[in-house]
């Protein structure tokens, strides 16, 4: 039942490669713990943990009450200990239940403690729309991570990214709000070799995930893929779009977007989390404070609706961003 | 992972009260009512089981928690409601959102919840159900069927039922609400708050847990220190009954004692539904749930069918026949080997009446997506 | 014992302003509900609720356990057959105890129920830093909320915008958090006569705090008096700004910021929130959507710094927004 | 709003378990002992009486969260741990973080925790802080020294408190952490989370419950459906214990006797330690609280002082002469009333050289505001 593939030997989903990550440091690091709701002997809602438990024992993979405040204030007891906790949402929605653990307790712990206590903790969960999944399976919750100071946020969008990105964050000294993006777990398309070697990939540093001279598109996580649709209905007409894949945001690579607004003076923010106070909107604001003149367009982001994530298809396709939503904000900015 | 869980095997009666019992609900119930029950244990599970082959099928989105093997809670919590009781069914619940609707004679008294049409198109999607589908399956309520709509996240209405409660009390009226958790659901910080201020004030808040053994992959041992999650009531110093949740008197019984004792003031009780999940967490954990729980366990979990424990009951009564008990007969099967023969015509045809008005139904339109974020304000 | 004050005789401080706006209410809505820690037999942690238990009774002033979701919750239980509902966050930071409830039940549950359930509440509480409360007694957290669909979000910064607001809203039907900014309660120079009638003040109009020609501040709360004296500094140069309080975020007066942006060409938007995700930051974003091509100079925040608030006077004052943060981010545009 | 509320007078011996009590933990106290207990139960108070006084002269920032009145329960609890041992004290508890650090012979280990001068940095708001005064007086915590910073969310800490016996428990040790909560944060829906946490893994976390009958401006029963907050325990089937809060002797056996259950690994516990807050709920609070709470109340609430009790017993089991015992009497004052002179003059030292140890600290400085955001990566 191991989830060990052989090195860079074939291809892999992001499920298996987050997976493999978290094999591999519980490995690496004896002390290591998961604890998260049927991560055990389930193995995870999405088979995430499969295996995990007969391989690492149930003191070390924890089968958690239904508790997520538990949860996340147990991870920071251990953690503050020096021992690196996976801690799992079942689904990223739930977080809300341990949110006040998160913002308060973890996330300010080192600076409460004027750097004394350090907290090696990752919390991670699926995350995302455009599964039918309703309001509560189909969050993008980030922003308000990244309002709360002291918590790294990280969504990956690639299997390596993923596999690389986890494991810096085991490996990092703080807190860190991982978000999956469950319709990329599967996603054959995006199937690839992971590097082979300690394959870490930095906190902070942006991915180009398409290179382009006419305007920028800053996003991450699955908004990656529908900026790379319409990159490629706007190539058709002779736009070349450049996609920065920002993989953190807390750290953000702010010289990234910057270099890449300088050769195409037009930038487009992409999440899908609702418009009001998203990360997109934080983009269009860094923006302006370090790259306006060389803004030859509005800014402009596309995002979720200001509404909850509704279940029937044609309501969540309504409200979360599109390729053509993409598409045509794009074409504003160009014909600005 | 061995378990010395008790099953429903075990179920008996234990209270953390000293109070007397009240006589049994179910010497006030009239041979038509025992007849009716029946039809509601059928029509639970048939429901049940059709969405089983629905979606095995291919033609429903979304998870189905199958109550199959539970529905003598559902049907033994909702018989004794009054019309301006409230309830907050939840994921595994489905059938609780018409069975509130379908009129008992119990203490004379109408009572009133969704028509099977409308949780049809709920579970279909349609435009037509109490939410035009905005969210899925078993999160649908209004306020004016006395159903709480709840989100995804586990106890997160008994808080709800709470203020529900404290309204009615405040207006004089003697509105119970029963909420229904899985056991899993009692670790939710959110089950000790509100609980807790039920038990302050005397709420007439009746918690039902469905005590099937497990929450999703998680044994009851890793989500509870006691085995009996009744034992939960202790700490507010409120009545904790245990009952065999297969058994749709027992259920009933205990439930109307602690309404009753709600409706007079003398505040919230929990009340512990002994049962076992017939099957995975939902559909889609099926194959899963047989690697994660044994083979045994599981037949001895469904060994008491609640059709079969209520006809038994029916026959040494001398309501049903032998002969008239064995007629329909869908208990101890899987929802795939049962028929429409195994089930009372009348009861295939409310079914498929509800299924038809679903599937005649228009999908909800992209176009409203954005309606209804704010309401209007009251004046 | 009693919080009526004589319609328009006297000036009276925020505080007063919204126990006044309290009693009537409790008074002119014999159903509605108040419910909160030490609300009813203290009065309050600072008093707002004082005498409120005396007149309307326990039942209708409930001292709740300390249990915050079971107050949001027990809040949608009540409003959602009718009964407006006042709920108190003993300091708005505690609101993270409750936020799924807010988030996920209060926030959504008009939409999910396609407009059928209603729920007329308030939870309102003391938010803010410059007092010297450290971590968990400063915060502006508004954000969070505005990033969360069906949620009204109100500041107000005078007492006759708190008493107007705090009618509007609770005679609204939506949930609302409301920020009262607890270094504004007692503040003597905004006293001010509460205007007679039955006075409400609309959501989603902001208030144009003062006049100016050359640069335009947008903000809210305490904030506002900083803008008013970098104002002032500012006037001394010549230098005329225009300030805009937004008194309610969601719904926000975007036609209010667009106009006087016309009219100034700089906008620098301010919140004592740190800075990602920030409403300011959010500000930033809607200009660039709206006014970017009015703009003179880029569009500039001014905000706490991405850390919690700590407790300490020197450090305190270091990262919250000072009144010469204000005022040199004005020069900058100007001088841009 | 009258109660009938259990005061100190009544507390009693009570728990849900039904194990034998191991041999009373005061029984292996010496002479000396007895003595230094003595000695910390006058330091507790001299810390707060002398904190009440600068307070109000306006020299300190912040709220004072009075502990008069309640020392026994810091002294009591904190007398018998091991260095290794965990504790989080809250808003009440400032004396606990010197107090674990002041060494007696119980059980020959020594004990660890912060200094006085520390803690006496921690309120002059000096660099020389646990935490740089970055967060306001009993906010202060250091894994070196096993105390859980904890944040002002009540209750938040038993989770945390979990995590760390959880991580012991792996490395082989047998680390207990007490926990510290009024009766009014056992309401938290934390609470009740991290105890089951802490009942199904068996870990060695023992919540000790200050009872002091008011939480800021809401009695008990308006926060609790028991009288008993011991009794949260039963719904966990864990020992839920009750101690006379004013008696030292009787809260160290009591935690004790948990606190070694936990060693063995049998489990948390819960210490109900009945007492009164003599004050207000901070000090800005005197003057309305003298309202909100019954004259009668308050006095008979003040009425056992916990110095008072454990000199009787001394003086009865002739460890101090009646003369000895009346030497220094600051028991029954209020701090107002009290001076120097009614303190041990070494006791009195200890806190001199603590304030001066704060005054002569420098401030932090603003530019350090940003720093300690994020920590380096562990490699
Ligand atoms: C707060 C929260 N955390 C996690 C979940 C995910 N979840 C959905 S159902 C479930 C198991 C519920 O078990 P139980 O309460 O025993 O009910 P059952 O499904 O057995 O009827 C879990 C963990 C959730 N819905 N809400
Ligand atoms: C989650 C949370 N809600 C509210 C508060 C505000 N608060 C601080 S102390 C207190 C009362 C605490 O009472 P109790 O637990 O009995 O402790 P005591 O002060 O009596 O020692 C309250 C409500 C808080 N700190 N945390
Ligand atoms: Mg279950
Ligand atoms: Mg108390």
């Amino acid at each position: 039942m191991s989830a060990v593939i052989a090195e860079g030997t074939q291809t892999v989903n992001m499920l298996t490669a987050i997976k493999q990550a978290l094999f591999e440091e519980m490995e690496r690091e004896p002390g290591m713990v998961c604890i998260g709701e049927d991560i055990g002997i389930l193995g995870g809602a999405f088979g995430v943990t499969e295996g995990l438990q007969d391989r690492f024992g149930a003191e070390r993979v924890i089968d958690a009450p239904i508790s997520e405040a538990l949860i996340v204030g147990a991870a920071v007891g251990m953690s503050m200990r020096g021992r690196p906790v996976m801690a799992e949402m079942q689904f990223i929605d739930f977080i809300s239940c341990g949110f006040d653990q998160i913002v308060n307790n973890a996330a300010t712990m080192h600076y409460r403690t004027a750097g004394k206590v350090s907290l090696p903790m990752v919390i991670r969960g699926p995350s995302g729309g455009y599964g039918g999944g309703g309001p509560y399976h189909s969050q993008q919750n980030e922003a308000w991570f990244a309002h709360s100071p002291g918590l790294r946020v990280v969504c990956p969008s690639t299997p390596s990214d993923a596999y690389g990105l986890l494991k810096t964050c085991l490996r990092d000294n703080n807190p860190c709000i991982f978000y999956e993006v469950k319709e990329l777990y599967r996603k054959r398309e995006i199937e690839e070799q992971i590097p082979g070697g300690d394959y870490t990939v930095p906190l902070g540093k942006a991915r180009i995930a398409r290179e382009g001279s006419d305007l920028t598109f800053v996003t991450y996580g699955n908004m990656v893929y529908f900026c790379l649709e319409a990159a490629v209905k706007l190539a058709e007409e002779g736009i070349e779009a450049e996609i920065i894949d920002l993989r953190s945001l807390v750290p953000l690579d702010d010289e990234a977007i910057l270099n890449s607004i300088k050769k195409t003076n037009r930038v487009i923010a992409v999440n899908e989390a609702p418009m009001t106070c998203g990360f997109a909107g934080e983009i269009l604001a860094r923006v302006n404070e370090y790259a306006f003149e060389y803004l030859d367009a509005p800014p402009a982001r596309v995002t979720r609706t200001d509404t909850p994530v509704p279940w029937v298809k044609p309501l969540e396709l309504a409200v979360l961003p599109s390729v053509d939503d993409i598409y045509e904000a794009a074409k504003r900015a160009v014909n600005y | 992972m061995n378990s010395k869980r008790s099953v429903v095997a075990n179920a008996g009666d234990k209270g953390t009260d000293t109070e007397q019992r009240p006589l049994r609900a179910r010497d006030g119930l009239s041979e038509q009512d025992h007849l009716e029950i029946l039809k509601q244990l059928y029509l639970a599970r048939y429901f049940d089981v059709r969405l089983i082959k629905e979606k095995r099928r291919g033609r429903l989105r979304g998870t189905l928690y199958s109550s199959h093997n539970q529905e003598a809670i559902l049907v033994g919590t909702l018989y004794g409601l009054r019309p301006s009781d409230w309830i907050s069914p939840i994921h595994r619940d489905m059938p609780a959102f018409f069975l509130k609707d379908l009129r008992g004679n119990w203490d004379n008294d109408d009572r009133m919840g969704m028509s099977i049409g409308e949780v049809c198109a709920q579970v279909w999607g349609r435009a037509t159900a109490p939410g035009r589908a905005r969210d899925n399956w078993s999160h649908i309520g209004d306020a004016s069927k006395g159903i709480i709509c709840s989100t995804s996240m586990l106890a997160g209405t008994i808080p709800v039922a709470a203020g529900v409660v404290y309204d009615a009390k405040l207006k004089g009226e003697d509105t119970v609400c029963l909420t229904y958790n899985g056991e899993g659901s009692t670790s939710q910080g959110v089950f000790h708050e509100a609980i807790n201020f039920a038990a302050i004030h005397k709420l007439a808040v009746v918690t039902i847990i469905e005590n099937n053994q497990w929450a999703y992959g998680t044994p009851l041992e890793l989500g509870s220190p006691v085995e009996d999650v009744a034992d939960r009531a202790k700490g507010y110093d409120i009545p904790g009954l245990i009952a065999d949740g297969q058994d749709v008197l027992d259920v009933l019984d205990k439930t109307m004692w602690a309404v009753e004792r709600g409706r007079a003031g003398k505040g919230p009780s929990l009340i512990e539904c002994k049962t076992f999940r017939a099957y995975g967490h939902g559909d889609h954990d099926d194959d899963r749930a047989a690697k994660y729980r044994g083979a045994d366990e599981v037949e001895k979990g469904r060994s008491r069918d609640p059709i079969a424990v209520f006809k038994k009951y029916l026959v040494e009564k001398g309501i049903l026949t032998k002969a008239e008990a064995k007629k329909y007969s869908p208990e101890g099967k899987h929802a795939n080997e049962t028929t429409d023969e195994d089930f009372p015509p009348d009861v295939v045809d409310i079914m498929k009446k509800g299924v038809e008005f679903a599937l005649d139904s228009p999908l909800p339109e992209a176009s409203e997506a954005t309606k209804w974020v704010f309401a209007e304000p009251r004046r």
